[in-house]
């Protein structure tokens, strides 16, 4: 019967634990698989940290939105800033090493959230983003 | 767990330095990987192997610093394994393309032999 | 940081018991003090259960949904149904008791909210019913 | 307390018979308290005494199985009082406008001194 949650963050990295914590009892509380659990921890955690890090390169203190909703055998992941203009489907894919080197140590976050969601939708609408992640689990 | 969501455990097996992480590795506790290893290799370790058996789960922010932290040893003649990568951890390092880019050496004991 | 929760509740006056728990639990999160988080149970009773019993009165299952925000020091409970039109805000007074005897039992649902909240709005859109009530607590 | 947040005990004291509830009356539990009180008016008590010293809080569907139960108390030549009326359940009754439509007899003890 419990649809969906609505968090407010910061644009402070020490919010993100508060984001863990919410998903894993929501999560738990719809019967999640443990598994799809984990995999959107990962992904909350790639998608606001980008937030936090990227949206306001003017620093000040910014709060944004994640709605995670459960229905039909479905997680959905809205999140909502007023940061500037950013598609995130639109970062490139992450550099390849060059043979017998390690590859750079950025760039792999939204590549990992790409594999990691079955539907991944962006808006721009007014002054706000609007992410929209599914992931189906049953 | 600590509130970070990670325990991080230092012990010694000969020659090699293990650290043990617990929990998850994520954009709000990757600094104090970043800083545990980042004092290991700058006291002159010189073999360490972490053990990844009791991750949960790991993000990018994590591939970053283990990245950080591999060129550093590297840098000051250290080396830096991983082991006990399996599971759901390993299928993070597969989606991340970064299999080959460590040093991964399976079990702790494999690990602990292969350092020795 | 969590902002707000949303449910689905079934024409069924079996689910009012998850209504009340999973407002207990996020008012106690938010800090709601203790009286709020009683008098917003009254509240939910009183609309849920009209809603149950009133708004499809061909019978058949039926769902609505109730959203729950804390912000600022206030409660928002939004309730949206798209059964049979109704204004709730127009329910009339309790009918009094004649002289000395007693007054009819039933009626006074309504009554008990309005005193109990601090706002009391409705919309009627399109095919659905939005009651919108705000009780301050700081 | 039950799942319905609701317990219903039954007491005895001289010809008074206590019905004790505990936890909160709504809509989805009030039928209970007008099964308990017409089975009791049913089976021929006639003194009743209802204390909602444990009542959390109650909403219109208690007034409605209240005043339906006294109703039926009545034609049955018993007596239903209440004791133990206080605090928000107090002020509830108030907001009802009810005060004044039931028997309200203080404490269980100041209430058993005058129905016995
Ligand atoms: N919300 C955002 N606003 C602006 N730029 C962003 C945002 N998210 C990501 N970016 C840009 O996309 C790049 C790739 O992001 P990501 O794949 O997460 O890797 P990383 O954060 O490690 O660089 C970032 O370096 C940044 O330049
Ligand atoms: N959602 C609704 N849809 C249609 N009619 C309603 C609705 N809610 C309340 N009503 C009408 O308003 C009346 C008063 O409601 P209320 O004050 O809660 O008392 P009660 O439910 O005890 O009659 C109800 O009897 C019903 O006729």
């Amino acid at each position: 019967m419990l649809r969906s949650i609505e968090l407010t963050v910061r644009n402070d990295l020490a919010d993100l634990p508060a984001i863990h914590d919410a998903w894993e009892r929501f999560g738990a509380e719809q019967q999640v698989p443990a598994s799809v659990v984990v995999d959107l921890q990962v992904v909350l955690d790639e998608v606001a940290s980008n937030i936090i890090k990227y949206a306001w390169p003017e620093g000040g203190s910014h709060n944004f939105m994640i709605r995670l909703a459960v229905c039909d055998g479905a997680v959905e992941v809205e999140v909502i800033d007023d940061g500037r203009p950013y598609d995130p489907r639109e970062a490139p894919a992450p550099v390849q090493a060059a043979p017998g080197s390690r590859p750079p140590p950025g760039g792999r976050g939204i590549h990992l959230v790409r594999q990691l969601v079955d539907r991944f939708d962006y808006e721009r609408t007014g002054a706000e983003n609007r992410v929209r992640l599914t992931k189906r689990f049953a | 767990m600590t509130t970070s969501g990670l325990k991080i455990a230092q012990g010694r097996s000969g020659a090699v330095c293990v650290v043990t992480l617990t929990g998850r590795i994520d954009n709000s506790n990757a600094k104090d990987v970043i800083a545990e290893l980042d004092a290991l290799i700058g006291s002159g370790e010189k073999n360490i192997l972490l053990d990844l058996a009791g991750v949960l789960y790991l993000t990018s922010a994590a591939f970053r610093a283990l990245l950080v932290a591999t060129d550093q040893a590297e840098r000051n003649e250290a080396r830096l394994a991983l082991c006990s990568v399996t599971g759901h951890v390993r299928d993070l390092f597969e989606m991340g393309g970064l299999l080959d880019s460590f040093t991964i050496l399976g079990s702790r004991d494999e690990a602990l032999a292969r350092l020795s």
